[in-house]
């Protein structure tokens, strides 16, 4: 739902302006040769891989509260609804190039992966080097396809956390890449909408409202079990793996009730699975109605060290 | 026509571009219905910056002509479309480099090589109701009127053909690919809007270049 | 909008536990004789003023997420849309007051007012001091009335925030109660609702949806003015004070329209009164539709010490 | 009888809270019209707990009996009408201090003290539509009857009357206080669900005192 006094194409970059007057220092607005939006974190991109997150114009607060220091050095948002641009991904991109190379992380739609590929092409031509990791979490969509084809849902909440983290710590954009396809494959998001009127469930349903693949009338209790047991069957946690929870609720569930739910998941994994920690926020607000996104994120030894301690981001602690 | 200089392409252009900015309310029409909309107001945005640009600069070759052209549709377009268009006059650049004007078979070479890169870029198979259906039918039709003539208009009036009866055929398809995706069945009946905006584009050309020696 | 698996009663309870699973280390729930829910800070109160806040259980962050280190002390949350238990409040009030006294902060309406007096004097009784302060910033309720009458609104977390700042900064109960005094009486908050298919915004609806008093069709940038003009109109900001503004978005506007609504609203009160910060957040989550509560507090150099700074709560900055 | 002890009082508290509990249904359906339709589901909830706890307790005096009915509303009720019966309660308890058994005077004045405690706790004026329209015309009834009887059974009887005789004149009134304000007028015609509550518990009250000596 949007309410504007001017165009769409003005959309991103008066939000971005407001986020500005808002937290004087923490951003910055990229001048782009092309009517599109980028912002740019304050923390300069010093002899590491440059992090560039990019989305269509959606709620958030991702992408663009998961720029800034110690998260994502940059990002590229469309109009509502709408892909980023391949030419603002690519200005902004070579500008933040430090040579270590780049990395494109975005949800896995068409348009963001289109955009986001051209992008890459552009820079390729120019002698950059980029790697792109389009995050496809949502196990509701693609069903009995290949794990790739699925789309993009809360997780690249967490996935720009890790690259973030990566990036500072110094890796190089090859050990960037293996670290986050193993993060993007050992991860799944499952939507868990409810009709409150008559308790009825329905799991996996679509970033674009596409039917979910299960249905049942329950309480809060037997739908959080039910969540665990599907994304733990897609998962199957290994012995040397701890399991990153995380509960975003839908625009019609509040912070309070995110915490009930997260209550209730959080007891019904704990009893088969060891628990790394609980995120619990509203870190991208995508879809209508009552309910809840329910991400597990399957933590070996390797990846443990880039979920270390939590960070402060605008809106949400992650 | 036989060869066609930067001058001539950058009227084909134009004139291509008039086309899109023409069929606006069609194409809006039918991507509401099965996409999320935007593929109208997407192209006509499009190619009016497109045809004001290149109706204000010179261009030496057919080179700098397509490249600004791709570029420019990149960087004003946005969405999917924004980029496939774009790549349609990039990736065939490398077959035009250097060359002053253009004659049927380097016309058919740079818009095949085009469409190749649409169809990878994109990962659209035949069939999944995209551009992609009209592109492959129209560089087939290019390519076997290449054989029976060497002139650009009917070259290209043989690809918009090619390309028409691909939007026929997408009226059977269930898409497969893209926000249309989500429509499943309710797609069948209705043609794919971008495989509309690649006939009227090749048509436009087509016609452009008909005209005149 | 509730989905509950057990009575009522268990809600906050359950909403405690998600959160303390969340975040170790950050809160503890207080063993309480009764049915109710209490969270405390894990920061102890140590020779300084207890700062207890309370609520009906609502979506939130505010109340509980603005309970933590440098926030308040404690908080008490009844069952959905239910005052905060009396006996619950006195209970942890005496458990934290360090004989510097207790400040009972929140939002002015019947049953949260009645409970917490019925503290005050339990806490009386027992020789603890105790001092209330119910925030009335809502200008579209009680019009024509006395402004101790208007009920509260999102500026019940500007108040939280510097109730903090004064009890962690060493004041005593009474200059505590005096300075929130002020702070309440230079607030007003109003809420902006849209209905988006028409673009008919109502101003002042009221927090359990009591008619506005002023409607009119508009895009967000009319709109954006026309607040600024009812809120300074209300407060006249003095020529020493300079004004906060914070953007609380309803249910049904997200976090990108929060931040363009910020944008025309800064631009807008920019122009007539030096501008201290501008918050924007979904702080306090209570109404649903599409919209905005906008608050002005007017800051002048007493208070100015006491917002120095932002804080980093859960789900927001302040 | 002209004296309660703690016992017989204990009994008649019982007896009032569960003619509170069978009022649930009735309570909530007028608090859901013009409430937030909690009313009822919170007596019940209270009034419960209190008659449990009151029949596992042995009180020395009225004064421990009322004390520990009035911690016990506040405790478990919450919402608005918790503190304001658990204040009728405890407001008044300096006056019965130390009395093994209350007179009809006693009685009166206990009541008359509460009542002013939910007055001055609850700022609700005569004729706001509130427990208190139901309370004032219960005292003014009491102390009435005080000056011709010294029977408590039937002192209580004219306060239950009084009550009612206030209920009665609610359903002309326009709530200004709390969250029924919000219906304004819509209201007219529905007596307000704390003031029924007010007569039911003096009539509960005033029933179980009236038996036995
Ligand atoms: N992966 C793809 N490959 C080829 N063509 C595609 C692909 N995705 C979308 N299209 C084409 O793009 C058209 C939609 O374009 P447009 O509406 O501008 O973009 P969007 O899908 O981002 O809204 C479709 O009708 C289809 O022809
Ligand atoms: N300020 C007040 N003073 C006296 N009585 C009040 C006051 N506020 C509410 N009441 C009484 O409380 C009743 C409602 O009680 P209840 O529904 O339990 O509480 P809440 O209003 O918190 O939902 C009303 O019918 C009215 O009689
Ligand atoms: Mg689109
Ligand atoms: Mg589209
Ligand atoms: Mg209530
Ligand atoms: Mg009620």
């Amino acid at each position: 739902m949007h309410w504007f006094s001017e165009g769409r194409e003005y959309y991103a970059r008066k939000w971005f302006t407001g986020m500005l007057q808002a937290h004087p220092g923490r951003w910055r607005l990229f001048d782009s040769q092309i009517a599109s939006a980028t912002l740019v974190s304050s923390q300069d991109v010093v002899d590491r891989v440059a992090v560039i997150i990019s989305s269509g114009g959606s709620d958030g607060p991702w992408s663009p509260g998961f720029v800034g220091p110690d998260l994502a050095d940059a990002v590229v948002v469309g109009a509502p609804f709408t892909a980023p641009n391949a030419y603002a991904i690519y200005e902004v991109a070579k500008a933040l190039d430090t040579g270590r190379g780049v990395l494109l992380l975005y949800n896995n739609f068409m348009g963001d992966y289109l955009n986001n590929d051209m992008a890459e092409e552009l820079l390729r031509l120019e002698g950059h080097r980029a790697i792109q990791i389009p995050v496809h979490d949502d196990m509701g969509m693609a069903r009995g396809e290949a794990r790739e084809n699925r789309g993009g849902r809360s997780g690249s909440a967490l996935m720009t956390r890790i690259a973030a983290a990566a990036s500072y710590k110094g890796l190089s954009l090859d050990e960037m890449a293996t670290l986050l396809k193993k993060a993007n494959s050992r991860m799944a998001t499952l939507c868990v909408s409810v009709n409150t009127e008559n308790n009825l469930v329905t799991f996996g349903r679509g970033f674009s409202d596409e039917p979910g693949f299960e249905t049942g009338t329950m309480g809060m209790r037997e739908a959080a079990e039910e969540t665990i047991k599907l994304l733990t069957e897609d998962l199957s946690p290994k012995p040397d793996e701890q399991v990153l929870l995380m509960v975003n609720p839908l625009r019609l569930a509040g912070y309070d009730e995110a915490y009930v739910m997260g209550n209730y998941l959080y007891e019904s994994l704990e009893a088969k699975y060891p628990i790394l920690r609980m995120n619990v926020g509203a870190y991208i607000h995508i879809l209508d109605g009552y309910g809840f996104t329910v991400t597990l994120l399957c933590v070996d030894e390797e990846l443990r060290p880039y979920l270390e301690g939590t960070i402060n981001g605008d809106g949400f602690i992650i | 026509m036989r060869f066609a200089n930067a001058l001539a392409l950058k009227k084909a252009m134009i004139d291509a571009a008039e086309a899109i900015i023409a069929a606006e309310p069609e194409l809006t029409r039918i991507d509401s219905v099965i996409g999320d909309g935007d593929h109208g107001i997407g192209m006509k945005t499009g190619f009016s910056v497109l045809r004001e640009q290149l109706a204000a600069t010179v261009f030496p070759t057919p080179y700098e002509l397509f490249h600004a052209s791709g570029l420019c549709l990149v960087k004003c377009m946005g969405g999917s479309s924004g980029v496939l268009f774009g790549t349609l006059f990039i990736s065939g650049l490398d077959v035009i480099k250097g060359k002053e004007a253009l004659n049927g078979a380097d016309i058919v070479a740079f818009l095949t090589k085009g469409i190749q890169g649409v169809k990878s870029r994109g990962r659209a198979k035949p069939g999944d109701k995209t551009m992609v259906d009209a592109l492959l039918p129209a560089q087939s039709a290019m390519e076997l009127a290449l054989k029976s003539t060497d002139d650009i208009g009917e070259i290209l009036k043989a690809a918009e053909t090619g390309a028409l009866s691909g939007v026929e055929a997408t009226k059977n398809m269930v898409s497969r690919l893209g926000r249309s995706k989500n429509f499943r069945e309710q797609v069948l009946g209705w043609p794919d809007p971008g495989a509309i905006s690649v006939s009227i584009l090749l048509g436009g050309l087509a016609k452009s270049l008909s005209q005149g020696l």
